[in-house]
């Protein structure tokens, strides 16, 4: 169990603030974040290698702020593995053991677990990003702590290193029960691998929830925007309709109160000519732009001068041989249009 | 989450700070501590030491005066030669790459390791009538032992190193690609020095002048080899001491100190800073 | 496409190679031949001018050996101390960031700056009976003039920085993420500087050490104030040098260029090699 | 224009061979290829940085091989614009001007083309990506090149400014005839640039063609799998059935001697039920693996021990509730099956 108290650390450029965590025992826990978000530091404070301004760290109910790294049996997987490389693949493994004999005594098991039995007597360098990740892996676990940290570990793998890695975590973690909390920038990892996940930006968690409720109900732009609801508008919520502009949308009803409304490119669907009537949005508009993403593209169309963001496949642009500049309509259905509470109420909410 | 259950747990309180009054820290402090005093006790003393009257004595004997203008005349010489030569050595060795580089960087490192008088004795051997080149330099009626040119000579040799890898290092943080982008325009390679490169570089090079010229001031084993008349500033300290004991060769090497003070900021100023303004 | 067209215009032919002796490139290979010639020729003709009578006779000086044993004596011992103080110092300038460190990596690099009689002046003012330091050396019995101590003393002021920036660099190119996975692992401060820092930048620490020791050894105008006896090989050179003259000086500076030359070699050795294996 | 012939530049560890290519005046082309196919390279030979080994080099007619870069007037543009840190925004553009007065003697036209005309007495660094990229365009383009040469322009913008760049450069070619060489690892920026390209793999071109040609019909399995036909399979070719295995592909009928297929990925659909029947190809495999790409997914079907890949939304993926394990349908069209030539047979092709 990892809890952070009211943790701050001021440094000069940058500050994490506020900082309320709570990662039950055995649970698979994410921060996610844009580069620069401080996920980071804030590993880094938990481990005891930055010092803390203000607040408190606890695990399994002890209370660590105090204590040097050495003395918190935190393990942590960095995305550069971070082995040594002065020492072969064993003595990586059993570096932790001599300063704690009493736990683990056995390494077997878990090298055999981690498939690395024939690799001991390698050389660091000589490893493959994937099996170098395995290595780090067990160097943490053989010290048996009470808690792992990764710092984004997949993100420096080949694609394919990266689903094993993936799924070794995974089960390692169904396994063995250990609390993990992990440092992400992409959600589909979050998804992957945590139950809960706290959305961090400039220093500051955002929303701290369960994945799903996360992607499927951000609270803030900057989550929202976070999680691709890349069409955000400030709206007047009357009943089921939500008006923006001169544009009135329906959409479920939800309780609550709202003032913006937000919706994914990929729930906007794109046609030159009108849709048959529905249940649907359908809107009309100009088609200003199309961003090649590779495989799909962005599509930017503009609604009585609201711009709206949809994504479609490229496949299915060049079927129906859309191109900049032409009258386009668009379908939204009602149960993809998220309500938000406004700017100025979000700021009064409480994390933790 | 109840607080009581956690709190009252056996564990150092928070702020504690054990992390910063760890004894390897402690100890890295103290060795810190120390270096500083010894390299800055002695400095600062000698600085502050000298009465005013004292000062104005030194600064008011002619002798003295000669000295230190012969010094910074000679290394300011030096530091020139080192220019005219170093730079276009230097960037080749910034821009191209050869086999035996490495080698050739650690040849122009030598000056660094040789003993200063061997330095001169290398140099008299040289200019000796024995040798060949000290015959191709009597017939020029080049005059090494005793006179400004050998000054001049063993101050180039221990001050290139200096100049030459803080110009390489320079040339090195000039993108290539702005020279090929300026010869597509165009460009000869000289206009590409001239009008890209160097202006570029310039802070580098600013920064190997002072660096060449502080090293060529401070010389003192290889000049007193090469030449002990015309006397620079290092030569009349020894002199001054051997002659006189040491409270009367201090002035002196305050008014040297302060020469170098002046050079080491300039160095401050010029060296380039990391935002990379230029 | 057609060959006769294009092969018929007057241009010049492929491989009349007139990138290649551009006046650019020959002026910049000019200058950096003299600079090779300048710094090789004298060493080249001091090793190689004495004959195997001269050299057997310096070697067989018990004068000589014992000047190049204690100038060895010294400098391994300013290299220790250097070694001693120096890592921890050096360990705080690679990894602690705060603000003035560049005023202090700049007081580290001034023993390069300050002339070399100034720096035996200085360390025998501090010494001296009138200064408070010098008294609490004099009641514990610690004397500079003309002492083995004093002789280190202003040998480890010299080589410092040269051992400090090597293992500075060396630190820095340890990854700060290794130390703190092996504290994560349960590895005290101290362990991981030495199971993790230490065998990782051990080949900077050996450059250090050399750097540090081959600018003791070359050492001549600070030493000559602080103590002419017990004397080290460059006192010895510039004994001979003006008691008999060139001639006879030149046997021991060759013997020192040999000294120097190993160290040279250990040197090139040590050096952390591009390609990053240990 | 420019002609190559026979090129050879050989480096330790490296060497560019039999490089021959033409790009015809005024024609737009692109030189394709992966990181380290040494694109640059050959690029840095044209002006006249990098010494040639063997072969020749022509501008215009003209015989260059020997000529130092500053006699060859070939612009050139990279992708990290590199202009002059310590010149404005004015110098820069007129930095060539000296050395060929006689073209071009008025740069008003030229700088208010590409909107400079209120940046002229800023500092480098104080300009945004894009208006650099506009700055260095305007300094190659203010001498007059008879030739341009474009270093992957486009990869350091950020997106919205790619789209301005890629935009001004195809204008500018179309208004000022100028021929364009450019290099880029990008198929779409080839395909909206260039008229015709090259793909270059290891120090070699693979194949020269229209970019149409090279998308629709690769010839070599590294082309195929550039253009994205990820599936590539050994076959038997029997009138209008390309035999996979123990498989029978309908396809149509091309001529030529082809001993192999590629197909790609988003031309292959999937589904858990049967499809009903109609022309194409039907198959059922079993789902191996589905790779999150953030709005899509690559998915990996065995069939009967070939692995195929297709490509889905994840839209799609969620909707039919396809996971790992399950037993799947594919559906290929017969248009989408291109047929190869074998292995064996394409280093007997002559390029150029």
């Amino acid at each position: 169990m990892i809890r952070v108290e009211d943790l701050a650390i001021v440094l000069p450029g940058f500050a994490l603030e506020d900082i309320n965590l709570q990662v039950d025992p055995g649970e698979a826990f994410a921060l996610l974040g844009p580069t620069g978000a401080g996920k980071t530091l804030l590993l880094e404070a938990i481990i005891g290698v930055v010092p803390v301004t203000r607040g408190r760290i606890f695990i399994d109910g002890c209370n660590l702020t105090g204590l040097p790294p050495e003395r918190r049996r935190i393990g942590i997987l960095y995305q550069d593995h971070a082995l040594f490389p002065h020492l072969d693949v064993a003595e990586n493994i059993a570096y932790g053991q001599r300063y704690c004999t009493s736990v683990l005594p056995d390494l077997g098991p878990l090298i055999e677990r981690l498939g690395l039995q024939r690799l001991l007597k390698r050389r660091i360098h000589s490893l493959s990003g994937g099996e170098k990740q395995r290595v780090a892996l067990a160097r943490s676990l053989a010290v048996a702590p009470s808690v792992l940290l990764l710092d984004e570990p997949l993100t420096a793998l080949d694609p394919n290193f990266r689903e094993d890695i993936r799924g070794l975590l995974k089960t390692l973690h169904q396994d063995t029960g250990i609390t993990l909390l992990m440092v992400t920038h992409d959600f589909a990892e979050a998804h992957f691998m945590a139950q809960r996940t706290a959305v961090m930006n400039r220093g500051r968690i955002e929303q701290v929830g369960p994945v799903d409720a996360i992607f499927d109900r951000p609270e803030t732009p900057f989550v929202a925007d976070f999680v691709g609801m890349k069409n955000f508008f400030p709206a007047v919520i009357e009943g089921h309709d939500a008006i923006i502009g001169n544009m009135r949308l329906r959409c479920t009803s939800q309780d609550g109160d709202f003032h913006a409304v937000a919706i994914r490119p990929e729930n906007i669907r794109v046609r030159k000519g009108p849709f048959d009537g529905g249940t649907e949005n359908y809107l009309e508009g100009k088609l200003k732009r199309i961003l090649n993403r590779g495989f799909y593209a962005d599509v930017r169309v503009d609604v009585d001068g609201i711009p709206f963001r949809a994504i479609d496949t490229r496949r299915h642009l060049n079927r129906t041989a859309l191109a900049e500049g032409d009258t386009v309509h668009l379908a939204i259905a009602p149960e993809d249009i998220h309500l938000m509470r406004g700017l100025r109420q979000q700021r009064q909410r409480l994390i933790g | 989450m109840s607080k009581t259950t956690d709190d009252a747990l056996p564990l150092p309180s928070p702020g504690s700070g054990c992390c910063r009054v760890d004894p390897f820290l402690g100890i890295a402090l103290a060795a810190s501590a120390i270096i500083m005093a010894f390299i800055l006790l002695p400095l600062v003393e000698m600085v502050v030491q000298p009465s005013v009257d004292d000062l104005r004595e030194t600064w008011s004997d002619p002798d003295v005066i000669r000295a230190i203008g012969m010094s910074l005349y000679t290394s300011g010489t030096a530091a020139l030669i080192a220019f005219v030569f170093g730079t276009p050595f230097a960037y080749l060795m910034a821009r191209k790459q050869f086999p035996g580089k490495r080698l050739v960087e650690s040849v122009v490192d030598l000056p660094i390791m040789i003993p200063h008088p061997v330095v001169g004795i290398a140099l008299l051997s040289m200019a000796g009538r024995h040798h060949w080149f000290g015959r191709i330099l009597n017939q020029l009626n080049i005059q090494i032992m005793g006179t400004v040119t050998g000054i001049v000579c063993v101050l180039t040799f221990v001050g290139l190193p200096f100049y030459i890898n803080a110009v390489k290092t320079g040339f090195e943080a000039v993108p290539a690609r702005l020279e090929t982008v300026s010869r597509s325009l165009g460009a000869s390679p000289w206009s590409t020095f001239f009008r890209i490169t160097l202006p570029l570089a310039w802070r580098s090079m600013l920064v190997g002048l002072i660096m060449c010229m502080a090293r060529a001031v401070s010389e003192f084993g290889a000049v007193v080899i090469v030449a002990y008349h015309p006397m620079v500033a290092p030569v009349m300290i020894y002199e001054r001491f051997t002659a006189y004991g040491l409270k009367y060769s201090q002035p002196v090497a305050v008014g040297l100190i302060m020469v170098c003070l002046v050079l080491f900021l300039l160095l401050r100023w010029a060296s380039p800073r990391k935002d990379g303004t230029a």
